[in-house]
């Protein structure tokens, strides 16, 4: 339907988005001008922009380290990004956080806190938050990777969600390796979405190189817990495209798994699709890289400019209330 | 009538869920139950849908709750024993803990921790472990020595828009009462001074509060009068309070119930030795819990814990310092 | 056959000893003898004991609150049961940890945390070891409760043992309650040995009030660990009997359960199952109740008599390495 | 030939392996991959089957090295990140540090932890934990200051029966270096004069020594020798020598990269103004990390830690009081 196919490519236009600003991300790492690491969702962009297209406001989403894409998709910004890896004053992290500790939490936009897992039970309970003042219809959305689900907080987050069916979507994107770990170390059985029957939740598989897969079984994981069938989990194959940070050679990768059909580019099978599909042309397509990349090159440039957190100017406190402040 | 210090943590939930909508209680067996140790009986029945039995998972507890407190809630988590909230330490510290410093955002919630040593608790459900909370920025640490305490702290907990570890002992829970509950509360972050005295100044705070003035009171017949000061809040810490009572009396002693290392008897010696240096005519003394696990029998953990008796032969060796 | 018959009863008088010796451990604790809290297993014997005679020397054995069955079944005494929770100087605890907290790590017999779940991992390693020394044909058993189920550390310690391929034999008692907590409020799944399958472990279920089923289901599972079939659970449907714990009144266990099958007295059960079997008259087994409720009694009487811990002969010290010792 | 403080980690773990077939190391990506570090480099390669790569679980992982040394294994876990072992928190500090009192049976697991602050690292990838591990009775803490002490204090470590938590400094692992490895070591319990001085004594550990150590150096040109005490192992903590110091010098700062409230410089404090409130000619002072999260831009980064520059400044204040 045309619906379909605007989303589609308005999908698409966000994993464009996400490749290209990483893409420069890595430039400026490798130049020395990020520090710590810059970490890339390259290979990740359709699953992760098919969360983030089929979320709205009022919805709760707290993505991970890969998720560039849904970000954006949710409402993040391109400028916002590269303030944050670049620790200017002006992003939302103000460079007392960086990369992909980002978010907004007033907005339903929550940062991730490094310890894997443990935004599961923190989009659960607001949801509870949600529940206890009767609203639905909303739905709050987490995102994993396969070692993430070796996690105690992964367990623990999902249980609670199941006994207060609470509309949670926990996408989990195993792309084969936890940093240098492959699947074989990280877990036993045959699919991780067999754990969906363990909890009481849904559960859903997708092959995570395909935006059209993506967006049709994320679509239905996110439009079922809408109508109140509970937690879904979506588990998606795919290939990390990248190191695990741009440090990272991924020297220990499979080249099998490269050459298998998990390990081709969403992006690239997602532009041949369009173009047979006749969805876009070549050139228009062509545009929009254009278009975007001269927003990401002109962002880079200016939050190269802002304003760099300062130190003196800091209040150097962690607590809110002004009276129970104190320095020691 | 008369109220005790457990009756006091219940009436305060009580108070806070009537009013305060945003206000709900999440733990295990807090509901129909009303709590291990009965601290929200009947506020299920009170408050339909705000008392909320948990699964056991304390880390998916705290998680639940600072999610829920992103979205304007004012949770109250009650922890079955202090000791399991290790199960949701990473969630405290590094979540909710870091939330206002990193976004800009507060984090109010209010974790309930049962805690210190009673007879024949053991190792696992006898630990006083406010200095690790206290170690960590972003949190606000009680420890409420009174009924009085217990019901103006919690309602003050629950009012902040900062997280709050609220340690309450469970040495205390039955036997000490009060007339009836305060109306005007002084506020958590000031220390208070329990007794008056000239010759010393015994700085304690939660149950070893009631052994230091047992202690004070027997020193009497020594000929002492001997300053008690209760911390009531441990993060942040009335330091000035401290400073004024050992500027009178010119000695020290701390007293927690806690293990030594880096206690809260650590952290006042530190701020009284570089603040107060000149003020003092003896060197500060501490008092602490042994430095292994809480033991099981009674008289091993009469031991292990400071008493009356031993704070007082403590403060007797300060005097003659 | 002989050899069933033999091992049946022999976990039949495993459950006897256990009921009788906490009947006792309960009335200390009522005269005052007994301080902090006692924690029956009243219900739970025959799956308990079950475990119990199903392993051997060289086994790893972690029991949680309610396998005093399976406790004696795998070696420990009455006499150290009742040195522990009277906190006897002679006790393997010496005082230091009392009631359930109990166990010799030397053999094998480890003594549990409170925290719960903890030692699932705990056992996972101990046959990590084994194996790392090619040692084959034995087992590590530990049990948990169906609250435990919702811990972190449950889930991580069972994936690692899933990973490894470890002998570990976890059997999971459902009594139906966590403290007051019901099941419903515990976890979503239809049947918790539904978890299995998200582990890639072999799952087992049994009616856990049936000495005869869970011999064969228990015995099933430890076997086919022993014969390297990885990592087993073993799912008991039953009912606490008594509270959670001699403090505790139970009010809040739904009556219908008591009156459903879930309710039944294994122990009563077992007995009548002997009688109609014809394995023992009520004599004998009337003799095996006389025999061991003397013994119970002596022991308890015994122990009162036993050197308290001395506080002034204790060594206060948590480190083994005395060059490292210091007292603070 | 010079050899890095974490060449100097790699090399003790090899040396350990090789000498004691009940040496394995476990941990997310230690083995083909050689560790997020390189750590444990080759390792794998050169003793098969002994290095194990984890799943993402470091309660599990602790618990596992638990039940392993019980068997009579010595297992080493390496923490991908110090802040992670916040998830194997309750495994360490209750089932491992407590085992010997409760049982008579030692625990030898060594918890290798990548720690401290570096630029870019943030709030999750910079924490100083050294002291909520030290308040726990039952735990050896070790924090290194030098590729010697890296090497030597390593294999102590695996080879004490207790539990022992090992910090390696993250900062220090690429550039201190070292000509080559010690053959004789300073026990790990043994604090030590890192500098000789005379006026003030700076007691410190990790990596703040060598900012310590820079902060002497430039006060001479005021005129002043500065005594720097690197304490190596700060549970157990060497009082003694910290004492024998400021016996001459008279005047103490401690200066700790980790958060100020109950941490080592508070402990270091409370030692020495009780047993040697005679020594000191002016009050002891502390310096520590700001009590925030760790920030991720370095300029804030760099303000938030103590630098040579803040510790000499400290330091001269400290004179003249
Ligand atoms: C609790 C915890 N332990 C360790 C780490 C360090 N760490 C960061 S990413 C990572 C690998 C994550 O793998 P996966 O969950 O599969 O996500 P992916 O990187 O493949 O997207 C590890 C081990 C962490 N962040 N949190
Ligand atoms: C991590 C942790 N949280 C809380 C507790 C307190 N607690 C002790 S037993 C218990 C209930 C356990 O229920 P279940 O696992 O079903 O075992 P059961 O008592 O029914 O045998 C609780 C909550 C604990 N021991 N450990
Ligand atoms: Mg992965
Ligand atoms: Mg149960």
């Amino acid at each position: 339907s045309k619906k379909d196919i605007a989303l589609y490519l308005r999908a698409f236009k966000f994993m464009l988005q996400a490749r290209i600003a990483e893409d420069k991300l890595a430039s400026l790492y490798r130049a020395g001008k990020i520090v710590g690491g810059v970490f890339l969702g390259k290979g990740q962009e359709a699953l992760s922009a098919s969360l983030g297209v089929n979320l709205r406001k009022g919805d709760v989403f707290a993505p991970l380290i890969r998720d560039q894409a849904g970000r954006l998709a949710f409402g993040d910004t391109i400028l916002d990004t590269f303030r944050t890896y670049l620790g200017s004053a002006l992003g939302s992290m103000r460079g007392r956080d960086g990369n992909i500790h980002r978010g907004r939490p007033q907005e339903g936009y929550y940062p991730m806190i490094s310890h894997l897992g443990a935004m599961v039970s923190l989009v659960s309970g607001a949801l509870m938050a949600r529940k206890f003042r009767g609203e639905t219809g909303m739905v709050g959305a987490t995102c994993l990777g396969d070692g993430g689900t070796s996690t105690g907080a992964f367990h623990e987050g999902l249980n609670i969600a199941a006994v207060e069916k609470l509309p949670l979507v926990l996408v989990i994107a195993n792309n084969q390796y936890a940093y240098s770990t492959p699947n074989t170390r990280q877990f036993a059985c045959k699919e991780l979405v067999d754990k969906a029957i363990g909890y009481g939740v849904q559960g859903h598989d997708v092959d995570g190189t395909s935006l059209a897969e993506c967006m049709r079984v994320v679509g239905e994981a996110v439009e079922s817990a809408r109508k109140g069938g509970g937690p879904q989990i979506v588990v998606a194959k795919l290939l990390r495209l990248v190191g695990h940070g741009e440090h990272d050679d991924a020297g220990y990768i499979d080249v099998n798994l490269k050459k298998a059909s998990v390990g081709q580019d969403c992006l690239v099978l997602a532009e041949k699709y369009i173009l047979n599909q006749g969805f876009a042309t070549a050139e228009e397509i062509k545009s929009w890289k254009a278009e975007i990349s001269e927003e990401v090159e002109s962002v880079a440039a200016r939050v190269q400019r802002e304003p760099l957190p300062d130190p003196e100017g800091e209040e150097w406190t962690a607590i809110s209330t002004e009276t129970l402040r104190e320095s020691i | 009538m008369s109220i005790t210090y457990l009756e006091a943590i219940r009436e305060a939930q009580a108070r806070a869920l009537a009013e305060d909508p945003r206000v709900f209680i999440y733990g295990q067996d807090v509901g129909a139950f009303g709590g291990a140790f009965k601290a929200t009986k009947n506020l299920l029945k009170e408050y339909p849908g705000r008392v909320l039995d948990s699964p056991l998972s304390e880390d998916g507890i705290v998680g639940a709750a600072i999610g829920a407190a992103l979205e304007g809630m004012r949770p109250i988590v009650e922890m079955q024993f202090a000791d399991f909230s290790i199960c949701g330490f990473n969630q405290i510290v590094n979540q909710a803990a870091t939330l206002y410093y990193r976004t800009g955002v507060p984090c109010p919630i209010t974790v309930r921790l049962p805690s210190g040593g009673t007879e024949g608790g053991g190792p696992f459900h006898s630990q006083s472990m406010e200095a690790i909370y206290a170690h960590y920025p972003g949190l606000i640490v009680m420890t409420p020595a009174t009924v009085e305490d217990a019901y103006s702290m919690l309602l003050e907990a629950v009012a902040i828009d900062d997280p709050v570890i609220f340690f309450e002992h469970k040495f205390l829970y039955y036997h000490l009462k009060a007339e009836k509950l305060p109306e005007v509360a002084v506020p958590c972050n000031k220390a208070r001074v329990a007794r008056a005295g000239r010759d010393a100044t015994i700085v304690t705070y939660s149950a070893m509060v009631h052994e230091a003035l047992a202690a004070a009171e027997e020193l009497v017949s020594d000929g002492y009068q001997i300053e008690v000061v209760d911390l009531r809040t441990i993060k942040p810490l009335d330091t000035d309070t401290v400073l004024a009572s050992v500027a009178r009396t010119g000695r020290m002693l701390c007293v927690g119930e806690a293990w030594p290392w880096g206690g809260v008897t650590a952290e006042v010696i530190a701020r009284v030795a570089t603040e107060g240096f000149g003020l003092l005519d003896a060197p500060p003394q501490r008092l602490n819990a042994k430095d292994t696990p809480v033991p099981y029998h009674p008289r091993l953990w009469g031991t292990h814990r400071p008493t009356a008796q031993t704070i007082a032969n403590a403060t007797r060796r300060l005097l003659k310092l």
